[in-house]
């Protein structure tokens, strides 16, 4: 069969032949897309307001994962082993801000950003050091988080949504929608943005950028332990989560770095894109594209739009 | 080919004829460098000489004969030293002057000595020589050296040096006779010709035009060639002012007598820079200059981590106790030795690399005595610095310090081939092999200058200690008594109080006086940076002049001195009784400084009489207000009350300070 | 306190340009190259040689490739290690195919097939600048690394999904595969890793590097004053990923004698890019540094406690590993942003001033 | 009399003030430039004469800065046509500007800061050096000495622009003042036929505007560059300048000698009066 046809016409004969089964795979996509959102939001938040492109945002997540499992291993109930989680997360904020960004501000951008790497190896040793390497299951009973699917006799077949997918679209919708008013209502969410414009601004209206990074760290802290909880409970709890996390970086580049909609939008699109992707053209690659795909999707777009789908353009000036 | 014998070719006795002789025995090594554009341009003497014949050929052109006078002014040029030997190849001869000079100064001299035409250096000398041609119009051409800001002067008698050389080397080319003529020209000259006019800096009075002779210089030359054994593979760097005699010796004579390179810095500013990267084998400067190397080198010192300090304190004192007992050869323990070495490795060696000295075998200074803790200081860390005295109608040498017998109190015994005699009076006479000719049209100051007998006076005080060494005391007729008799040499004192880093000038009163009292000049540098250090803020010279906490600082020094003096019995009886800190620094432009920054104390006593007479009717301040001129010419009057301070006895703690 | 500047004038323009214009600093280069040519292989054992030295200088080599694209370039790439596996496959497959051709003729032709693919992924930064196109480096990396699993030509298809090297000689002396002796192949990887700096010196020296570091301070400027970016920016992604190709070819042939996909996983190119960091971005020593930084820590953590006499899980030791690179990264970066070289330079000024401050 | 409206009169002026009265280097016609919605330049049209210095004046935001950006294809004008060098263009690449012989300094110093004065001025080569990526990697022979050949040519700039003393010094080490000056340097390394200066006085003090002034006359006396120079101190844009073009809000609103745009009272309303 020659490879044209099955590059383009094939798959969609096969969506058109299976609607259930395409359902399926954009509803999957859907889930997916939905916390490399979340995760996405992690960086946005910290990159507006304090031009710190945080590589160790996904590491913060499967962080505060381990943190929130380990801390029930070690016989903590879960809802105070998920408030002491938020307690450690916001130590980790205040830590960071004291002994990173502190001492680092006015360096230039790869600086920070290195120093972002520094402290995802530091998390990466300190996590498995305290709560050992090998994997672990989230503990999303004891959460009260659902189990089990619902499935659904549509589209000629039948389509399955697992409750836990389900709760996941519905927590991250709640926490974006937060997030975002968040951003609009508060007084340190207005201060936030006026940092992500201008740094004097901010100062000017009186608000210390030091408590402005710490809110910022702590909020992204926060979402990383709920997509950690949500990956958490679909696959299990390991530091192999973080090629996840770096899935959402495509999401980040597609979305532009400033942008909560654009975290939105990109993780959507990457999510889906993914899968299908992998589920109808993957077999003619051998399979696994899924590692690179979303990049390669990301890379496409920004060929057309340089600053992503919602970063703002700026007039070079001199 | 490194010998003497051979690089003196011992039978030319004109420059010129020496450079020709080196074209020929070593030609193809380098005889000048010149830092420009970045890096040290260098000539062999092959190609200097062709330069010269050029040069000369250009002059020729000019008119310029046999006798006739041409100037040079600018900084140390390789060009303006070629126009020299040119103007010597042609019989001409050449008048450096000073490049700094001041128009009306410079006028006086040009008009003396009637120059023919004028070689300088840039617009800026250019600009002065034409201003000063409106009103002499004695001189018909002036060649100048850097283009740079002379693109759109149109004037006919402006000629690029370069250009000529250029010119020049097209008509050798068209016809080979021009080259010969010049070569001729050479053959013609005679040691007995007048080589050079210098115009001595001019301590008392209008600056004379003191005639040289050709052999003359190059004997002189050739004998202190010999003495400090230089070779063709020396290097120095040729800083000092064309028009002083020490440049035209130490740096020309020497380098076309001896062969070696003559390395030409890119600016004044930059000559420390230089200096470093050249890193000279023979290395002259004035006392000042080792003074504010030392000072600016001890205030570096201070903004240096506590390890440093602290290993520079101590090897400074191993060196104070061994280093000239090393450098003279006597013998010392081996530990000591060692120490030694080991100070060598860690402060000696990189601190003379930081200034330039590691590569130098013989440093001299001269023109002011230096002081011993100065002295020690360099010759403690291993530099061979050694004192000359001497004075421009010697040709400079009258006397230097042999190697390994150098004491800082004297200069030195006879320099070879001169004779020194003290005469009644106690003056220092000489016959030197250098010795100068005559004055320029001057005749009765000539003969004022000789003895009947053909020796020059010096006109300084002086006299041999057991060793045969001679000791200077002072200006012969500044030598004075006070009302009570005894003795005071006023120069002598103000050394004393110089070698005080903190202490820039001083000059000293007390003939026919009841008591010796003195003017004091605090050095900006070295105070400023004590005023820093002990948090004491000062808004201007004459503000920190005044500040209470620099007169004790100074009566401390003062105190010292008259200590010093004590233990001398010559001088016991002229200890400082008063003095007071000038609200100004003196200054050439002034005309309280000569250009050699020697003080003018006549003027300064007239200039600052009111002072002089309160320190002598005891009042405790004086209001002064004196004329000073700016850099650009400008005039303008500073006024200031000036307080004056009693000196104690000096009680034994002022002894053991100055001890 | 070595330095006897004094004397050491220029005379000409080349003297002056040369890149170490100071005496002092040539024969220090010279003695590091002695002993590293005599000392090194008389008195190391074969642990030195094989477990320290030879990675030591492979990974100094990635560095430096590294260091030109973001040091000199300033274009931050993700994808390194991606590259360098596009080396180490193109030899394997150069070496198996062609078998008589000399290995280090495939060594060094391999950096060609990388240089290609580096090419390739350079291609966006016309477009794409910063942060954007330090993520888009990302995707040559998972990519390839996803080739180096899926694509079974590129290894043989061996079932073990592993390339293993050929034993091939030089002059009949063995130089890859199990009988190659340490000393021989260290030796030629510091032959070749001393040329190849050599190269990337002249290269940062001259008009290109001028232009590369033109880009990185303010691409803008760099536009106006006639310098072509793209093409510029392309030949800095086509320099790296050579260097990285060669690294990469080396690291398999002549260190680990075999490698699976993941060798070349993106913790290698986050490893590169901390020993460029560290050792100091636009400076080729600073990536030696770096690499032995980075690289000796490991061992060292590894041994420190036997040595004390504790014994820890090697698990623990990889942890600790980890605590302590990402705590000494934060820490080196607050203390000296500019890395190990900046530091060199300082002290080197400080010996150059000695006894004075400045 | 609105003196934009009748070029030759300011032609004869210009002449008489002195300005060579030599065929237009440069000719930009009816230029309008706007992003998104604001018009930065409206329909600007001025030329630049062979040889003269011609300045570009008005109040901030009249525009001065993107229309040397149009020139040197910076910006793209989405109307009207540059002529250069009698080559009429619409769009073109900044390095192409650059080759054809526009060279620029900038508002706020744009210096590689990494890098020292030589480097800086040597970068300012880069298009005159032809070397190949083969030469460049042995650094000898032919690449060597071209190094040396430009090298020689920056040393001369260095010489004219008396920053010796600071040849290798790191750039962003700098005085302010000192910096412009090598930017300078760098613009005439690359041997322009036209000079784009940007404020090249702007925060100076006395003395240094009194340096650069000399400077910017020897360039356009000696080495006959032709400069267009953006300058906010009136004393020395009358005092360099042989014409000057005055703009407000992107729009021309006179061009003529320095008397005549001093007396001009449209120009007087609109800048100097802010001024005074």
């Amino acid at each position: 069969m020659n490879p044209l046809y099955q590059i383009f016409v094939d798959p969609f004969v096969q969506m058109a032949g299976a609607p259930d089964l395409f359902a399926q795979t954009i509803w999957e996509g859907f889930v997916g897309g939905m916390l490399y959102a979340l995760i996405a939001l992690g960086y946005v938040l910290i990159f507006k307001a304090s031009g710190v492109f945080n590589f160790a945002q996904g590491i913060m997540m499967v962080f505060a994962a381990l943190t929130l499992v380990g801390l029930h291993e070690m016989g903590v109930h879960a809802y105070i082993a998920l408030l002491l989680t938020l307690g450690v997360m916001y130590l980790l904020a205040v830590g960071v801000e004291r002994a990173v960004l502190r001492p680092l501000v006015n360096q230039p951008d790869i600086i920070l950003f290195m120093a972002t790497f520094g402290l995802t190896y530091l998390l990466i040793g300190a996590g498995e050091l305290v709560f050992g390497g090998n994997p672990k299951t989230m503990i999303a009973k004891e959460l009260g988080l659902p189990s089990g699917g619902i499935d659904f006799n549509i589209l000629g077949g039948l389509v399955s949504l697992q409750r836990i997918d389900i709760a996941a679209a519905v927590i991250a919708s709640i926490l974006v929608a937060g997030l975002a008013a968040f951003f609009q209502y508060t007084r340190v969410g207005r201060a936030l943005r006026a940092v992500a414009d201008d740094h004097q601004a901010a100062l000017s209206v009186g608000i210390s950028l030091n408590e402005i990074w710490v809110v910022v760290w702590f909020a992204a802290g926060v979402v990383a332990l709920a997509t950690g909880v949500m990956w958490g409970a679909r696959s299990n709890v390991s530091f192999a989560l973080q090629i996840v996390a770096l899935k959402a970086l495509p999401v980040l580049i597609l979305g532009g770095f400033t942008s909560v909609p654009g975290a939105i939008v990109g993780g959507l699109v990457v999510g889906i894109g993914e899968k299908l992707g992998e589920f109808y053209w993957g077999p003619l690659l051998g399979g696994g594209i899924e590692s690179w795909l979303a990049y390669v999707i990301a890379l496409a777009f920004l060929l057309f739009r340089p600053h992503g789908l919602f970063g703002e353009k700026i007039i070079e000036r001199i | 080919m490194t010998t003497q014998a051979k690089s003196g070719g011992s039978g030319e006795d004109t420059f010129a004829k020496l450079l020709r002789n080196h074209a020929h025995v070593r030609g193809a090594r380098q005889a000048m460098r010149l830092k420009d554009r970045g890096i040290w341009r260098t000539w062999t003497w092959g190609e200097a000489h062709e330069k010269v014949l050029r040069l000369a050929h250009a002059f020729r052109t000019f008119g310029v004969a046999r006798g006739d006078r041409i100037a040079i002014a600018g900084n140390n040029r390789p060009n303006l030293y070629w126009s020299m030997t040119a103007a010597q190849a042609l019989g001409a001869i050449p008048v450096p002057v000073y490049a700094d000079a001041v128009a009306a100064e410079l006028t006086k001299i040009l008009a003396n000595a009637g120059v023919k035409i004028a070689v300088v250096q840039d617009q800026e000398q250019v600009d002065k020589f034409i201003a000063i041609n409106e009103s002499l119009g004695c001189f018909e051409h002036i060649l100048y050296d850097e283009k740079r800001g002379l693109e759109d002067y149109e004037d006919a008698r402006l000629h690029e040096l370069d250009a000529l050389i250029a010119k020049a080397d097209a008509e050798f080319s068209r016809d080979p006779r021009a080259r010969a003529a010049i070569d001729r020209e050479i053959d013609a000259g005679a040691g007995g010709d007048i080589s050079v006019m210098l115009y001595t800096s001019g301590t008392t009075g209008l600056s004379k035009g003191v005639m040289l002779s050709a052999e003359g210089c190059i004997n002189a030359a050739r004998d202190t060639v010999a003495f400090d054994k230089l070779t063709d593979r020396d290097e120095e760097l040729a800083y000092l002012p064309l028009a002083w005699v020490g440049d035209h010796y130490m740096n020309y004579a020497q380098a076309y007598v001896a062969g070696f390179c003559m390395a030409c810095p890119e600016s004044p500013e930059t000559v420390q820079q230089d200096l470093r990267e050249i890193g000279p084998t023979f290395y002259f400067a004035p006392p000042r200059v080792f003074e504010g190397l030392l000072t600016r080198l001890t205030i570096r010192m201070e903004d240096a981590g506590a390890l440093q300090r602290k290993l520079f304190r101590h090897f400074l004192g191993v060196a104070k106790q061994w280093g000239e007992k090393i450098l003279n050869g006597e013998d010392v323990p081996l530990f000591a030795r060692a120490h030694y070495a080991l100070g060598n490795l860690l402060i000696y060696a990189p601190l003379k690399n930081v200034l330039g000295f590691s590569r130098i075998r013989v440093a001299y200074t001269a023109g002011e005595a230096i002081g011993g803790e100065l002295f020690g200081f360099y010759r403690s860390i291993g530099l061979n610095l050694k004192q000359l005295y001497g004075q421009t109608e010697a040709f400079l040498y009258v006397t230097c310090h042999k190697d390994g017998e150098v004491d800082v109190e004297t200069v030195g015994p006879p320099a070879p081939n001169v004779t020194i005699r003290i005469s009644d009076e106690g003056e220092v006479q000489f016959k030197s092999p250098g010795r100068f000719v005559s004055y320029y049209n001057d005749d009765e100051k000539t003969a004022e200058a000789m003895t009947a007998d053909g020796f020059v006076k010096t006109g300084d005080a002086g006299i041999f200690d057991a060793k045969g060494q001679l000791r200077i005391i002072d200006r012969a007729k500044d030598v004075g008594k006070l009302l009570d008799g005894s003795l005071v040499a006023p120069k002598y004192i103000e050394n004393k109080l110089k070698f005080h880093p903190n202490i820039r000038e001083a000059v000293v009163f007390g003939d026919k006086r009841e008591c010796v009292t003195a003017l004091i000049n605090i050095d900006l540098a070295a105070v400023g940076n004590w005023a820093e250090r002990n948090n004491i803020s000062y808004g201007s010279y004459q503000e920190l002049a005044a500040h209470d906490g620099v007169y004790d600082m100074i009566e401390k020094h003062v105190e010292g001195v008259n200590g010093a003096l004590a233990r001398e019995p010559m001088m016991a009886g002229a200890r400082i009784r008063r003095f007071l800190i000038l609200h100004k620094e003196l200054d050439a432009d002034d005309g309280e400084l000569t250009r050699t920054q020697k003080v003018r104390r006549g003027f300064i006593a007239e200039r600052y009489a009111p002072l002089v007479e309160a320190l002598y009717t005891g009042a405790r301040a004086a209001d002064i207000s004196t004329e000073v001129s700016f850099e650009d010419g400008r005039k303008g009057v500073v006024s200031a009350r000036v307080q004056i301070r009693d000196v104690p006895p000096p009680a034994m703690t002022a002894r053991e300070r100055s001890a | 306190m070595f330095y006897r500047e004094a004397g050491q004038f220029k005379a000409t323009y080349a003297a002056d340009q040369a890149v170490f214009p100071i005496r002092q600093d040539r024969i220090g280069l010279a003695l590091i190259l002695v002993a590293a040519y005599v000392a090194v292989p008389l008195l190391g054992g074969d642990f030195l040689l094989s477990s320290v030295m030879i990675p030591f200088l492979i990974l100094s080599l990635a560095a430096i490739a590294l260091n030109i694209l973001t040091g000199y370039a300033g274009l931050v790439s993700l994808g390194t290690a991606g590259f360098m596996g596009a080396g180490a496959y193109a030899a394997y497959k150069l070496s198996t195919l062609f078998p008589q051709v000399n290995i280090l003729v495939w060594i060094v032709v391999s950096g060609f097939a990388s240089c290609a693919i580096g090419v390739l992924f350079g291609l966006p930064s016309l477009r794409i600048k910063g942060f954007y196109l330090t993520v888009a480096t990302l995707a040559s990396q998972f990519f390839l690394q996803w080739c180096f699993v899926r694509v079974s030509w590129l290894y043989n298809y061996n079932p073990s999904g592993a390339i293993e090297v050929p034993a091939r000689a030089l002059f009949g002396l063995a130089i890859t595969g199990p009988s190659a002796s340490p000393v021989t192949r260290y030796l030629i990887v510091l032959t070749i890793v001393v040329a190849m700096t050599w190269f990337a010196s002249n290269l940062v020296h001259g008009r290109i590097g001028r232009s590369w570091m033109a880009i990185r301070d303010m691409d803008i400027a760099a536009q106006l004053i006639g310098i072509r970016l793209y093409p510029a920016k392309l030949l800095a992604f086509a320099v790296s990923s050579f260097y990285a190709g060669v690294a990469g070819a080396m690291m398999v042939f002549l260190w680990l004698g075999a490698a699976e996909p993941d060798a070349f996983n993106i913790n290698l190119s986050f490893l590169l890019l901390f020993m460029v960091i560290i050792g100091g971005l636009g400076s080729l020593t600073g990536s030696f540094f770096g690499a032995a930084l980075i690289h000796i820590l490991p061992i060292a953590v590894r041994q420190a406690p036997a040595s004390v006499g504790l014994t820890i899980g090697g698990a623990t030791v990889e942890h600790l590993t980890y605590v302590i690179t990402g705590a000494m990264i934060i820490v080196f970066l607050i203390v000296e942003p500019h890395g190990l070289a900046r530091l060199l330079q300082i002290g080197k000024q400080k010996l150059r001033t000695w006894p004075f401050p400045y | 009399m609105n003196i934009a409206a009748s070029p030759h009169a300011t032609g004869a002026q210009g002449a008489a003030h002195g300005g060579p009265l030599r065929d237009p280097l440069l000719a930009v016609e009816s230029i309008s430039l706007s992003f998104g919605g604001l018009k930065a330049v409206s329909e600007v049209s001025f030329d630049i004469r062979r040889g003269e210095i011609r300045a570009i004046i008005g109040p901030n935001g009249a525009g001065k800065t993107s229309m040397l950006n149009c020139i040197n294809g910076f910006y793209h004008p989405q109307e009207g046509r540059i002529t250069f060098k009698g080559v009429a263009r619409r769009r073109m690449k900044p390095h192409e500007a650059a080759s054809q012989g526009i060279a620029r300094t900038f508002q706020n110093v744009a210096l590689f800061k990494g890098m020292s004065t030589l480097d800086n001025i040597m970068t300012g080569r880069a298009l005159k050096m032809r070397r190949g990526f083969l030469w460049q990697l042995l650094r000898h022979g032919p690449a060597l000495a071209e190094e040396i050949e430009h090298r020689k040519f920056c040393e001369e700039i260095i010489d004219f622009l008396e920053i010796e003393h600071i040849r290798k010094t790191p750039v962003g080490k700098l005085p302010y003042g000192l910096q412009k000056r090598v930017e300078l340097g760098r613009a005439l390394a690359m041997e322009p036929d036209l000079l784009l200066l940007d404020e090249p006085m702007a925060g100076m003090n006395v003395e240094e505007k009194r340096d650069m002034s000399r400077f910017i006359l020897d360039v356009n006396r000696h080495f006959g560059m032709t400069i267009a120079l953006i300058e906010h101190d009136m004393g020395v844009v009358m005092d360099l300048s042989d014409r000057v073009v005055v703009l407000e809000y992107g729009r021309k609103i006179a061009d003529g000698s320095p008397d005549e745009v001093k007396s001009n009272q449209r120009v007087i309303d609109a800048y100097l009066g802010v001024a005074r």
